[in-house]
């Protein structure tokens, strides 16, 4: 159990989060030889929480507002935000492999501190991702199972969108004059800033 | 699917008993059982954040191990032990849940194996 | 209830009593009364798995000799005898200097807690014996 | 409202050991709410003499079926009047096991 900090220098200057240090590896009984990896960066996360939580397919999101604690199911693990600046990461490789993923997601930190400052944060996502499902998605897409976009049906295509495996703009028929009104219905349920995390590249 | 609920009444590092109760925890959440830990009396201090046993008295720190169980499991602090030992919300660690009695029940009668370690 | 006859073999009963030891013998009465539920639950045709944490991997040692009080390790072979299931947590035998399965009574596993989370399923009832 | 279940405790702690303090916040829970059985074993048949009294397990003892070892009790020089009244004094842990196994939706040990 007994292990010395590992300490790692990633981005010098990074103007929020500059280093991260692994604190604890532990066994990760769930699949053979993984470990779960507990990790501290150098800064809390209060403030950028909600707007980091907001950058990631809703399918892929846990977020509790009242704790800022952001769980994402990415790059096959999941991986838990906590607002004090720790992490804890499950199913991993090896911390190499760790680190190099949260690299990732530093920058990713970094750039939502900076977007927080300036102000240009935009809304606060965190209430709408928990309520977004793909049945209010796909209730505002054209539902003519065209396979334009590589999917068979409209109803998988909007659960490829809420877990990031396919993006807004692959739906051809949105762009389409005759379906402004999905597209605008779209925007009442998502709101701009979700539209363009989703690919939406039209107006 | 089989559930447990943990319950831990000892304070941690004085008797092994908190960490072994967090160690069944893990396993049965590792096994993919629906599983909880609940601290309870004493145990409401296991919660405490900002503790450093392995730099100290060289033992796992608990608040750390603790995080092992979240997110498939919840740490449920019970508020009245809480309040009795004059501590608040923010001492405790991030994933600490409080829940009062009427919670509690409906929680413990969901469980198919509840467990006071 | 099924009553089968358990005698010399593990239980085949699908309801099982699963009893997780936390105390050392003699210091308290946990592993006498574990001692007696087991036999009787093994008596009523119960499966019996008993789990040995903290310092309940104590238990079964070879060689124990109370002058005063009754002895655990000839209750506990009395147990295996009778188709107990008998596994000590890994971590705690180690940490007390159990390393090999030959400082126990014969049957005595050493094995994970991991075996104690499979052990708590949809047909077992556990019982936490300690201080 | 949740249904009704048979809930059992077995405690082995005297008043002052710890753990019967968990024990009596924690049954507490299920008092008016649900089928609770008591069995009381090692020192935790102490919780039954008569000379002790405490509020929170007079409460509970009340709205609750009270089993106590016999075994336990001789051992300790209690003799059964000098028990509290409702109570069921067993010698063989039959009923306990088939209590536990069969009867009980869960059962808590303290």
């Amino acid at each position: 159990m007994e292990m010395k900090e590992l300490k790692f220098d990633i981005f010098e200057d990074g103007p929020l989060v500059k280093s991260v240090s692994i604190t604890k590896i532990m066994p990760c009984m769930a699949e053979e030889g993984r470990v779960k990896l507990a990790m501290q960066l150098d800064s809390t996360l209060d403030q950028v929480m909600p707007i980091f939580a907001g950058k990631f397919p809703p399918g892929k999101v846990n977020y509790i507002p009242h704790k800022k604690i952001l769980t994402l199911n990415t790059h096959e693990r999941v991986i838990s935000f906590f607002p004090s600046g720790r992490i804890m990461m499950m199913n991993t490789r090896d911390p190499e492999e760790g680190i190099k993923i949260i690299t990732g997601f530093m920058e990713k930190i970094n750039q939502c501190y900076l977007e927080s400052e300036s102000g240009d944060a935009g809304e606060d996502l965190s209430e709408k991702l928990s309520k977004i499902g793909p049945l209010n998605i796909y209730n505002c897409l054209p539902q003519t199972n065209c396979e334009e976009c590589g999917t068979a049906t409209c109803m998988a295509f909007s659960m490829k969108l809420l877990s990031g495996d396919s993006t807004l703009d692959q739906c051809k028929p949105l762009l389409k004059a005759e379906n402004q009104n999905k597209v605008n219905s779209l925007k009442e349920l998502l709101g701009d800033q979700l539209m363009k995390n989703l690919g939406w590249v039209g107006n | 699917m089989s559930s447990l609920l943990v319950i831990i009444d000892k304070a941690p590092y004085g008797h092994e008993n908190a960490l072994s109760g967090i160690y069944i925890a893990i396993a049965s959440l590792d096994r993919g059982m629906d599983s909880d830990v609940l601290l309870m009396g004493d145990g409401v201090y296991a919660a405490q954040k900002n503790q450093s046993a392995d730099k100290t008295i060289g033992y796992p720190s608990v608040s750390e191990l603790i995080y092992s169980i979240f997110p498939n499991g919840t740490l449920f602090v019970h508020l009245d032990s809480l309040t009795q030992r004059g501590m608040k919300y923010e001492d405790l660690v991030e994933i600490a849940e409080l829940i009062d009695g009427k919670t509690l029940h409906e929680l413990s009668k969901s469980k198919k194996h509840i467990i006071k370690i | 209830m099924r009553i089968t006859d358990t005698n010399n073999r593990k239980s085949s009963h699908p309801k099982v009593m699963v009893i997780v030891l936390s105390d050392g013998p003699y210091i308290s009465q946990y592993a006498d009364i574990g001692y007696k539920m087991a036999q009787k639950a093994l008596e009523l045709g119960y499966g019996v798995k008993i789990f040995l944490y903290m310092d309940g991997v104590h238990i079964p040692q070879k060689d124990q000799n109370p002058r005063t009080l009754p002895n655990i390790s000839q209750s506990f072979e009395e147990l295996i005898e009778k188709g107990c299931e008998i596994k000590a947590c890994i971590r705690c035998a180690a940490a007390r200097g159990y390393m090999e399965e030959s400082q126990y009574l014969e049957g005595v596993e050493i094995t994970s807690v991991y075996d104690l989370a499979e052990w708590m399923d949809e047909n077992s009832k556990v019982v936490m014996l300690g201080s | 409202m949740a249904i009704k279940m048979h809930i059992g405790f077995i405690l082995t702690k005297s008043p002052s050991q710890q753990g019967f303090r968990t024990f009596i916040d924690f049954s507490k829970l299920y008092i008016n709410n649900d089928r609770i059985s008591i069995y009381l074993l090692g020192n935790g048949v102490y919780c039954a003499r008569k000379s002790y009294s405490d509020p929170d397990l007079e409460t509970l003892f009340k709205s609750s079926k009270v089993h106590v070892s016999g075994s336990d009790l001789k051992a300790r020089g209690i003799e059964d009047e000098m028990i509290k009244e409702d109570m069921i004094v067993f010698s063989e842990y039959d009923d306990m096991i088939i209590d536990v196994m069969e009867n009980f939706n869960q059962v808590i040990s303290f």
